[in-house]
């Protein structure tokens, strides 16, 4: 019955996630709807990282479920996978490729609705494609990082502190960014120390969810 | 006393079977001996744990 | 039939079973391995050709068994902790590796040994003896890897995926190790003239047989409650740490 | 097809770009290979009759010990998960890696398997039944070895762990190689042991899908 009365884009459906023994947070629920954005904020150890791996069916919960679509992602992965586009601490940039080597990879990969120049222009690196990665600053990888999210259209984005090395110029970038996918009928989760600017978005506090040990 | 010897030399292969017997013994005698001596050490430490949550408790 | 298993395998309902078989098991390993033995050492009679060293095949056959009918258990309980996720399952198929080992170990030991009088050499690249040799290298490979992770919940599970990969290998490994040596050596020197085999000889092996399962289920039961334990403690230190933070 | 065609065609430009995956390999295998001569004497006779069992038991260890980088980086750096989010199943991205590392270290081995057989004095009937069991043999090992690799990821002193994981896996390859060549040599058809190594690899690859991709998805929790 839940399944039908769903509505469309990212729900969280009762999360408990536990770590190592330690229950991070416990029936945690929201939902995003196309368009919408979602700011994870807590202070460290709340349970930020685990959850957007969690949600991006990384790190199976406790309990509950995420639902895209109104279909459980765990049993049905597939759409989910089609539709997710992940940021995660890492950059996931070999040094040894060239800066549109590294993102053309990516293309391949998921089916992306835009051209690796485009998606290079849009983070402000375009006139680096030909450099080996090697030779870009800890900034310049986060965008380079940030390009790969660029390449889809609509979709979900979970983004796990985007902001970090990033300077104001690209900050502003990166808000820019995010409301071009929003307006795209694309949603966003984005766990954040940093103010974005993020209209409408709404706000979660995970500490709200901390289950006392 | 002819019989235990020859019982003990076990038709001129006593070093075949007696160490043998005597392997196995030690291989798993030794291991259910470890086996309990870690249940035992482990039994005590959860009796000191629990004592140790219930005093501030009361 | 998880949430049936799952009920089964509950820790407060595992102590109660544990409790109830543990005595039982104790005397039939007691008793029949007692009995097995003397009856081997003592009153069975030496084999025509081998003499009395064919008294080694009442320990070292069983421990043969048991070597394989351990990594059988280890196996079948990694893969209900895969598919079920039941914590049980895991500390079973880790309590079962050490035991499966030994097991190996003294089928190996007590296999050189008997080898000496009649092959005349400590070990030959017999395809039992060889096959026996891999599954204590898995053996040794499982618990390097179950204990090689910071996160025990971690570890296991890589230790139950191996525990799987294993299995499905290790009767490759046996037959291609007997077509290895057929191939080498033609017919084989472990010859055990099987059908023959007399009763008063017959005897004494099955007690023994019979017994070293009881003592499989006596070293489980006892290890496993070891590791509960030991998780009980895990739980409650954590507890403590987190209370005094 | 296109994302694991890209998943093969990205590990080999990586290993080219970094020049060393192959060559270490490949340096190992020598190397190693010509530790025998050095151990057992320099003897042309007895080298050629256990030339190739030389040959086979170097290639395991040189593969064994290119496991250990397998998936490291990846994991490293971030990649990983993100491959594990693609919509191509984590299966055929293991498959794909497993494919890429058989290319620059197995089929690597068997093209340089030759060269080592003239070292070592393997008699002339021999190259072709070696390198035919190291070609459908090694194909194997790179699966069963990235089972290895992918559950040492995250353990203490993974590294050294993959030898003793994998090494008695690797035995049923040992023998069929090692026996096919044998066979040619006194005389027996070939076929029925490179049929046996073909049967070995039609196990290897579902166990080393399978098993790999659920090792990955734990190691990456």
């Amino acid at each position: 019955m839940t399944a039908e009365t769903q509505p469309a884009g990212l729900v969280a459906d009762h999360l408990t996630c536990e770590r190592g023994g330690r229950t991070l947070f416990a029936e945690l629920c929201f939902a995003v709807a196309p368009g919408g954005a979602l700011l994870l904020t807590g202070p460290n150890g709340s349970g930020k990282t685990s959850l957007m791996r969690v949600l991006s069916g990384l790190l199976p919960p406790r309990a509950g479920r995420v639902l895209w679509q109104g279909k459980d992602t765990a049993e049905e992965p597939a759409p989910w996978r089609r539709a997710l586009a992940w940021l995660g601490h890492d950059n996931a940039i070999k040094p040894q490729l060239s800066v549109s080597e590294n993102l053309a990879f990516w293309a391949r990969l998921t089916p992306a609705a835009r051209g690796v120049d485009e998606a290079l222009e849009e983070v402000g690196i375009g006139h680096l494609a030909d450099l080996p990665a090697a030779m870009l600053s800890a900034g310049q990888r986060r965008r380079l990082a940030l390009a790969r999210l660029g390449l889809t259209r609509g979709g979900c984005w979970l983004m796990d502190e985007p902001t970090v090395t990033l300077d104001t110029a690209s900050l502003a970038r990166l808000s820019a960014m995010i409301a071009r996918h929003r307006a795209d009928g694309g949603l966003a989760v984005i766990a954040s120390h940093d103010a974005l600017d993020l209209p409408g978005a709404q706000s979660l506090d995970l500490s709200g969810f901390a289950v006392a040990p | 006393m002819d019989g235990v010897n020859s019982f003990l030399d076990m038709g001129g292969y006593a070093a075949t079977v007696w160490p043998a017997y005597g392997v196995t013994l030690a291989i798993l005698g030794g291991l259910l001996v470890v086996s309990l001596r870690s249940l035992s050490r482990r039994k005590a430490e959860l009796a000191i744990l629990e004592s140790q949550r219930e005093r501030p408790r009361r | 039939m998880p949430s049936f298993l799952h009920s089964l395998a509950s820790p407060a309902r595992f102590q109660r079973i544990a409790n109830a078989i543990m005595p039982w098991a104790v005397l039939l390993t007691v008793g029949l391995i007692g009995t097995g033995v003397v009856w081997g050492l003592a009153f069975s009679p030496p084999d025509y050709q081998q003499g009395d060293t064919v008294r080694v095949m009442y320990i070292h056959v069983p421990a043969a068994w048991m070597a394989m009918a351990c990594y059988a258990v280890m196996a079948l309980l990694s893969a209900s902790f895969l598919i079920w996720k039941h914590q049980l399952a895991d500390l079973a198929a880790r309590a079962c590796a050490p035991i499966g080992a030994c097991f190996t170990a003294v089928a190996l030991i007590t296999g050189s040994l008997w080898g000496k009088p009649t092959w005349g050499t400590w070990w030959v690249w017999d395809a039992r003896l060889t096959s026996v040799l891999i599954l204590f290298f898995l053996y040794l490979g499982y618990m390097a890897l179950a204990a090689a992770f910071d996160d025990r919940e971690r570890g296991g599970r890589a230790a139950a995926i191996l525990a799987c990969v294993g299995a499905i290998n290790l009767p490759i490994i046996k037959y291609s190790v007997e077509w290895w040596n057929t191939l080498h050596q033609g017919a084989s020197v472990f010859r055990m003239d099987g059908p023959t085999i007399d009763n008063a000889m017959l005897w004494p092996l099955v007690l023994t047989g019979i017994g070293f399962n009881a003592l499989f289920v006596v070293l489980l039961l006892v290890r496993i409650k070891s590791e509960l334990l030991a998780r009980r403690i895990e739980v409650l230190q954590r507890a403590r740490a987190a209370g005094r933070s | 097809m296109n994302a694991f065609l890209a998943t093969i065609a990205r590990d080999l430009r990586l290993a080219t770009r970094r020049g060393g995956e192959a060559a270490l390999t490949l340096g190992f295998f020598v190397v190693a290979i010509t530790l025998f001569p050095f151990g057992v004497g320099p003897g042309p006779e007895l080298l050629g009759r256990i030339a190739a069992g030389i040959i086979w038991v170097t290639a395991l260890l040189a593969a064994t010990v290119s496991f250990d980088r397998l998936f490291r980086a990846d994991m490293e750096d971030g990649t990983l998960e993100l491959l594990a989010l693609q919509p191509l199943p984590l299966e055929l991205v293991v498959l794909a890696k497993a494919i890429a590392h058989w290319l620059m270290t197995g089929l690597a081995v068997t093209l340089l398997a030759p060269l080592m057989g003239l070292m070592l004095n393997l008699p002339g009937d021999a190259y072709l039944p070696l390198i035919a069991g190291l070609l459908i043999g090694t194909p194997s090992l790179s699966l069963l070895g990235g089972v290895g690799a992918a559950l040492v990821l995250g353990a203490r002193r993974g590294g050294a762990l993959i030898g003793l994981l994998v090494l008695p896996l690797f035995l049923p390859a040992l023998i069929f190689g090692v026996s096919a060549v044998e066979a040619v040599l006194i005389g027996m058809p070939l076929a029925p042991h490179l049929l046996i190594l073909a049967a070995l690899l039609a196990v290897a690859l579902p166990v080393g899908a399978f098993g790999g991709a659920a090792a990955l998805r734990l190691a990456l929790e």
